[in-house]
């Protein structure tokens, strides 16, 4: 990352994949355009695993995700002969929340995986503790092809099958399962930390405990590590030969990078820690070479 | 009289001609080309089923040869079809009771009552429905129709996602493809056959129904056909209004995801391109494209064998 | 004679003045009652959604709503030029493709088939059922024709349209051929037996009369497709932009992309300026169905 | 042609004398000289196309049992008079109607008379014949089933208004299939059957025969002989030996073009018993009409 | 009706004769037997309606400057043969031709014959008016225009058609406007002129006075007999007073039923001279015809 490289550069870059990652890159894009307009960036979203394809097909020259690179995709990449670099940019507190009224404020880990593991019969709240209300549980959370969901699935409760209880009512949007959630007693989701915090007035966000205490999901737990498992990495992936032989890649990604901490705020994300930004900075100096 | 001669005489008198013309021989090229350009323009539309067919055959080929077919059309699992298929014919269903009474209903008045006025008013006011794009009746079935209507006024026992909503919502939605075609068809009735009819003594309400109605049916058949296959094909509603999740129900009160939710779904989705999970896409859309076929070849059939000519 | 004894009915004044028309009767007036209620129930839903959506965008009917390109930075004055000016693009270039070939299309099959034909009832089949497959698919398949002529960039002027003309084809092909269908075949004969070719025929006297019909059919079609997101997101197009587009081979933005992804945005601003971007969207939608009856009405005969 | 009409006057009339005694003349010679019993009259009848003034000030009387043919040159409004009688006049834009029509003495285009019934007694029979997109059966049975008409056999009536219309022996096998395979004389006369089955009280016909054989016409003329015993009829042809031959009165009309605007307004010229109209007409305009048939 | 034939036979002849020599008599007595210089003929025609045979073995030949009438009850098929001689039956669906049909000499259902080369030497009129959407004037220049013919003044060309089809006087004020305005025997002529405008050689005419008054019958009459001078008329009427008053030959054909199925298949019975068919019918299914038409 040179300072100076970004400042005369023109022409055009193509961003495309996750849709959780696009608020980032489209305020990169808009915070670049105050000081160069002549960089012209299309941001698109047409989710991580539409992303890579086109990536790896050479259509674009950056891409979003919500997950690392999976192994078909690199395969994909390696045929085309695409070489690239990962690039994590943001922090994501999944958050659990539940009716605001609701007498629960913390779960375990365990019984996370219990509530929400595939073929759970868990109905009621006092089935997963005896001191929780006697209330019924209605169930909201994204549907089965969102990242958040494969978080959930693979890494909280790794299952084998890679899926979650399939009895809840499933959106894409998470509008939706916010509404859903603040408007049924008993209900509880699983979406982005960011949609708890807009609506925090109406949702009730659950500690998590991990055997370290209950750890409210926030800024602070998540940089820390201390908020786990549910704090998932947000990466773009970088086509190595675009950013060395295309200025305006390099411009746009220089100033995506260095300006992390405000782009990440403005899309709404946790920053990364001094480590994980520095591991990033390290990575971008990389591509170079 | 004599203007009559005089005309005659101006006429082309003479002009006619007595050999045998050349009958043949004249070549059109522009006629023949015309031709040839409508033709390709008509073929175009194979050309695009076919791109349609080859771009879903070979990763179709690639999800059968890891999932079995039992394994697809069963009532659950991950990769069952069966609660998309009954899904989208629940919905489909509840839309087309919504849209064909309404539709032809509006379509009616438009045609046989309305003054030319009122017609050129109301008509477009009612495509205007069909231009609202789908997302914004999604949001309108999920904040409006499902708690205020469903929940609140009728009191009925609905989930927050439902079948019963989005096909509501849906059924407006095609109520103007339905209605607008319907119109059309049934002013280009001509006017000698509801004069015939009115002259018998009938009634306006009987002339639409037993005069305009049945012979404007073919083209009536063809709204609903095509109101169907928008409803069956159509997404967005559907995705945000029925749910994100399969579940085989005879239930309109509950959320069930659908065939076209499901390929939205994983098209925008996470998983990676050429995946089983991905490639299950094409198989529930090349399955979509089998049943509106046969759709269409028995809609077909109805229309050809009840339309009148006039 | 049989007739003799179809014997006429006994007449006297009071039978034609009874004071109760017959197009008023009970039955006649339920009838009347739910085609009124037909036709008002899709306005009113028009109307509750138009109301309902410009409540929740009330904020944002400013200047910059369609003045400024899209911001993250200053959500309550993010603007949605690139998507007015994307989609304007989009319809253009759409319509363009779309309408000369769907009225071609349409025109073949009516006037120049042979319907008997089994490839020509293919083709009919064939056009009803594109009409139903799902819009992404289509979105899939311009992806593909853009590979096919050579174009590794597909978030475009031309692979949007491409997708979209795709999308709105069969519509138009389907009512162009009703409206063609309905011109009686007495002009036809008429203008053939003067020694027109069918050509002639179909283009000074089958088209004209049609117009109304097919102006209909291409309406309902760019209706359709400008409020299109789906395909376009698969196609590419960027849901982002901050420039305008300046030639087929530019990157663009739509609107309803643009609209559906502030919908599914945690932030309220974002949200209502997705409300108020729907009505600017439902205004061009109105200013297509406004020429619509403009060529409707300069158009219309009856016979 | 500009020899004819003087060829015309010195031809014998006894064809057409002939025929009026053979045919109509049974009771013309004692008809008094207006119908003393109208079924229908039109007073000072007005009509306008928007702002053409199509027919002019036209008083008429419909005798009882009599036929009344209306006869004149193209576009003088025998069709928009016509129309006029039965109100169809209603269905077309931009027509309206002055002066009164009475039928049994009470005015059709008063408040509270619906023209619908009015129709159900005034049938009507149009120049271009106009079938149902229907099956042969279900065409007639129209108009019965619509004006709930109570009949004990459908099939019977049916058959008596084919054969009342001469078609009965050509359709009577293919009943179910549609009127639009029949020719075009064939279709008319299917549009006269139709009428005849609702059986109506007046019936205008609008030049029925003119697209029916010979044959198939003095068929159509008979049956309006027989029918006159019953029924009034109110025909409009071009066929003045037509005229001659079935009517009792006859109304000759022609159209008058307006000095500065050149519209063509259509009036009444004369009125009177068809044998007098034709033989001795007190109007030049209807003689010089009549003689130029045969030019 | 069952009276009428009989008091036909013994009704005088003369009126008719009458006609005969003071209009198309000119060169009636010395008419050969056949037309010696066919501009058309049918040979062996036949057609078929899908199964239905409509018309069987039909032998005609047209002679130049000639008038043809055919003439015959409701559905014999007139209208039919009429269709094949310019090809307007290739634009029915399910219409098939057997048999030929030469036009000076050359079969127009020979492959390398471009119907459409056929229709500009054979134009026709249909018997329902049938004017295009547009104004009066277009609807004249329509076919100058469409067949590409030389046109000096467009202007010229449009009154005189109009005033060869007796029309130009009611509608010189608005040939800007729609001739859907018209009265339907206005629209008539209005398709009259509009085929004399191309100025074919041979015109074929499908009852085109059926909407038409006498005056303007008669006119158009004189029109036929002006016109016959230079091209080939061949009409179907209704109407045999007017096949006696304007042809020189007359064909009369007639349907014959198929005792198991019903069908009414159409049949030539009699070709001959106007004179000699009306006067001196040889086939007794002529002189039935004849006769029953002053039923
Ligand atoms: N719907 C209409 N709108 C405007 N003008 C009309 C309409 N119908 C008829 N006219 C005009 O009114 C006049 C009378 O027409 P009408 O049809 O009554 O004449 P007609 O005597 O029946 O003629 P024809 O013998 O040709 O049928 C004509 O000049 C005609 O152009
Ligand atoms: N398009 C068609 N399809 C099927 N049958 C037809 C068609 N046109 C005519 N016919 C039948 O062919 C026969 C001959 O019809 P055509 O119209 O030639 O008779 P026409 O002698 O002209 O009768 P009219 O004097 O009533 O006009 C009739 O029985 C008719 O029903
Ligand atoms: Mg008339
Ligand atoms: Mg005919
Ligand atoms: O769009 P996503 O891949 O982040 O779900």
């Amino acid at each position: 990352g040179d300072d100076d490289g970004s400042s005369g550069a023109s022409g055009n870059v193509v961003v495309d994949g996750s849709s959780t990652v696009f608020p980032m890159s489209s305020a990169a894009q808009e915070l670049l355009n105050e000081e160069n307009p002549d960089v012209k960036v299309a941001v698109s979203e047409a989710g991580t695993g539409g992303g890579f394809e086109r990536f790896c097909n050479e259509e674009t020259d950056i891409s979003d995700a919500s997950r690392p690179i999976e192994d078909d995709e690199v395969a994909a990449c390696e045929e085309k002969g695409i070489e690239y670099t990962e690039l994590q940019v943001a922090t994501d507190a999944l958050t659990v929340v539940v009716h605001p009224d609701l007498a629960v404020d913390c779960l375990t880990t365990g019984q996370l995986i219990q509530l929400w593991e595939p073929g759970s019969d868990v109905t009621n709240w006092n089935q997963l503790d005896p001191s929780f209300p006697d209330q019924e549980v209605a169930l909201f959370g994204p549907g089965t092809d969102s990242g958040t969901y494969d978080y959930m699935a693979n890494d909280v409760i790794g299952s084998e099958e890679e899926a979650t209880r399939d009895d809840y009512e499933a959106s894409e949007d998470d509008n939706v399962l916010v509404q859903g959630v603040a408007g049924t007693e008993g209900a509880t989701g699983y979406f982005g930390y960011t949609y708890y915090e807009e609506n925090a007035d109406s949702l009730k966000a659950l500690a998590i405990d991990n055997g370290n205490g209950c750890i409210e999901p926030s800024a602070e737990t998540a940089q820390a590590g201390e908020y786990t498992p549910l704090a998932r990495p947000l990466f773009i992936y970088v086509n190595n030969a675009k950013y060395n032989d295309n200025p305006a890649v390099a411009a746009y990604v220089d100033f995506y990078i260095e300006n992390l901490a405000e782009i990440a705020e403005v899309g709404q994300f946790i920053p990364l820690s001094d480590d994980l930004y520095a591991e990033t900075q390290s990575n971008l100096e990389g591509i170079a070479s | 009289m004599s203007s009559i001669s005089t005309a005659a005489a101006g006429s082309p008198s003479g002009t006619g001609p007595s050999a045998a013309p050349n009958l043949g021989g004249r070549s059109r090229p522009g006629e023949r080309v015309i031709e040839t350009v409508l033709m390709l323009s008509a073929m175009l539309s194979v050309v695009i089923t076919i791109g349609i067919l080859i771009a879903l055959i070979e990763p179709v080929l690639h999800f059968f040869g890891q999932v079995p077919f039992g394994e697809f059309f069963a009532t659950g699992g991950r990769f069952a079809v069966l609660p998309l298929v009954a899904g989208t014919l629940m919905v489909t269903v509840i839309a087309l009771l919504v849209a064909i009474p309404l539709g032809l209903g509006a379509a009616m008045y438009l045609s046989e009552y309305a003054s030319r006025r009122a017609r050129k008013l109301l008509k477009p006011t009612v495509e205007l429905l069909a231009g609202v794009p789908s997302v914004v009746y999604g949001f309108f079935a999920l904040t409006f129709v499902t708690p205020t209507l469903l929940q609140g006024i009728l009191d009925l026992d609905v989930n927050f996602t439902n079948a019963l909503s989005a096909g509501l919502v849906l059924g407006v939605m095609i109520i103007p493809t339905i209605a607008s075609l319907a119109e059309d068809a049934m002013s280009a009735v001509p006017q000698a056959m509801r004069q015939g009819s009115f002259a018998m003594g009938a009634n306006r309400m009987q002339t639409t129904l037993r005069v305009v109605f049945p012979a404007a049916l073919s083209g009536i058949a063809a709204a609903i056909v095509l109101g169907l296959s928008r409803a069956v094909g159509e997404t967005m509603i559907v995705a945000l209004a029925s749910g994100a999740q399969k579940n085989l129900s005879a239930d309109p009160r509950e959320g069930m995801q659908l065939m076209t939710g499901f390929i939205a779904q994983t098209a925008g989705g996470e998983n990676p391109v050429g995946s089983v999970e991905y490639n299950a896409l094409f198989a529930v859309g090349l399955l979509l494209f089998v049943m509106t076929l046969v759709i269409n070849i028995v809609s077909i059939a109805l229309v050809r064998r009840y339309r009148q000519v006039y | 004679m049989s007739v003799a004894s179809t014997t006429a009915r006994e007449v006297t004044a009071s039978v034609v003045a009874t004071g109760r028309s017959r197009d008023r009767t009970p039955r006649s007036l339920i009838f009347l009652a739910l085609l009124w209620f037909s036709l008002f129930f899709g306005v009113m839903v028009l109307v509750a959604l138009i109301v309902d959506t410009a409540i929740q965008g009330a904020g944002r009917f400013d200047a910059a709503l369609i003045t400024d390109y899209s911001s993250r930075v200053r959500p309550e004055t993010t603007g949605f030029r690139a998507g007015i000016i994307g989609s304007l693009w989009l319809m253009a270039f759409t319509a363009l493709m779309a309408v000369p070939l769907g009225i071609a299309a349409a025109l073949y099959l009516e006037e120049f088939a042979d319907k008997d034909r089994w490839y020509n009832r293919l083709i009919e089949l064939n056009l009803q059922n594109l009409a139903a497959v799902p819009s992404i698919i289509y979105g899939l398949l311009a992806v593909a024709v853009m590979a096919l002529i050579g174009f590794q960039q597909t978030g475009i002027v031309l692979g949007g349209a491409i997708a979209l003309a795709l999308l709105i084809l069969p519509v138009i092909i389907i009512t162009t051929r009703e409206a063609v269908r309905s011109v009686p075949q007495d002009i036809r004969q008429g203008s053939l037996a003067l020694g027109a070719t069918v050509w002639q025929t179909t283009w000074r006297q089958t088209l004209p009369s049609a117009v109304p019909g097919i102006a209909t059919g291409t309406i309902l079609g760019l209706s359709r497709a400008i409020g299109e997101a789906a395909p376009l997101i698969v196609v590419g197009l960027a849901g982002s932009l901050l420039f305008s587009p300046t030639g087929v081979l530019s990157p663009i933005t739509a609107l309803p992309m643009q609209i559906y992804s502030l919908t599914s945005q945690s932030q309220a601003e974002l949200r209502e300026a997705a409300s108020a971007a729907i009505i600017v969207l439902l205004v061009m939608i109105l200013g297509l169905n406004a020429l619509a009856i403009f060529i409707r009405n300069k158009f219309q005969r009856s016979w | 042609m500009a020899t004819t009409p003087a060829t015309f006057s010195t031809r014998p009339k006894d064809p057409q004398e002939d025929l009026m005694t053979s045919v109509a003349g049974e009771d013309q010679g004692t008809l008094p000289e207006l119908p003393p019993e109208p079924v229908m009259e039109a007073n000072k009848l007005n009509v306008f196309y928007g702002d053409f003034h199509a027919v002019h000030d036209v008083d008429l009387r419909f005798g009882k049992n009599e036929i009344t043919a209306l006869i004149g040159p193209s576009g003088c409004g025998k069709s928009t008079v016509l129309r006029c009688l039965n109100r169809m006049n209603d269905l077309v834009a931009g027509a309206r109607v002055e002066g009164e029509v009475t039928y049994h003495g009470k005015n059709i285009y008063d408040r509270g008379v619906d023209p619908i019934a009015v129709r159900t007694h005034i049938g009507m029979v149009f120049q271009k014949p106009n079938p149902f997109p229907k099956s042969i059966f279900d065409n007639i049975a129209y108009g019965p089933r619509v004006t709930g008409m109570k009949v004990d056999s459908m099939d019977d009536l049916v058959e008596q208004a084919l054969r009342g219309a001469a078609l009965w022996d050509e359709v009577k096998d293919k009943l179910k299939q549609s009127a639009y395979g029949l020719s075009g004389g064939q279709q008319q006369r299917l549009c006269i059957a139709r009428t005849i089955a609702t059986r109506p009280d007046v019936i205008l016909m609008d030049e029925p025969c003119s697209a029916l054989d010979p044959i198939a016409t003095s068929r159509i003329e008979d049956l309006m002989m027989e029918l006159r015993s019953d029924y009034t009829i109110i025909i409009v042809t071009h066929n003045m030996q037509q005229a001659a031959r079935v009517s009792d009165r006859t109304a000759f009309f022609t159209a008058k073009a307006d000095e500065t605007t050149g519209n063509r307004t259509g009036l009444l010229v004369e009125f009177d018993r068809t044998k007098t109209l034709f033989s001795n007409p007190s109007d030049r305009r209807t003689e010089d009409y009549i003689s130029g048939r045969f030019g």
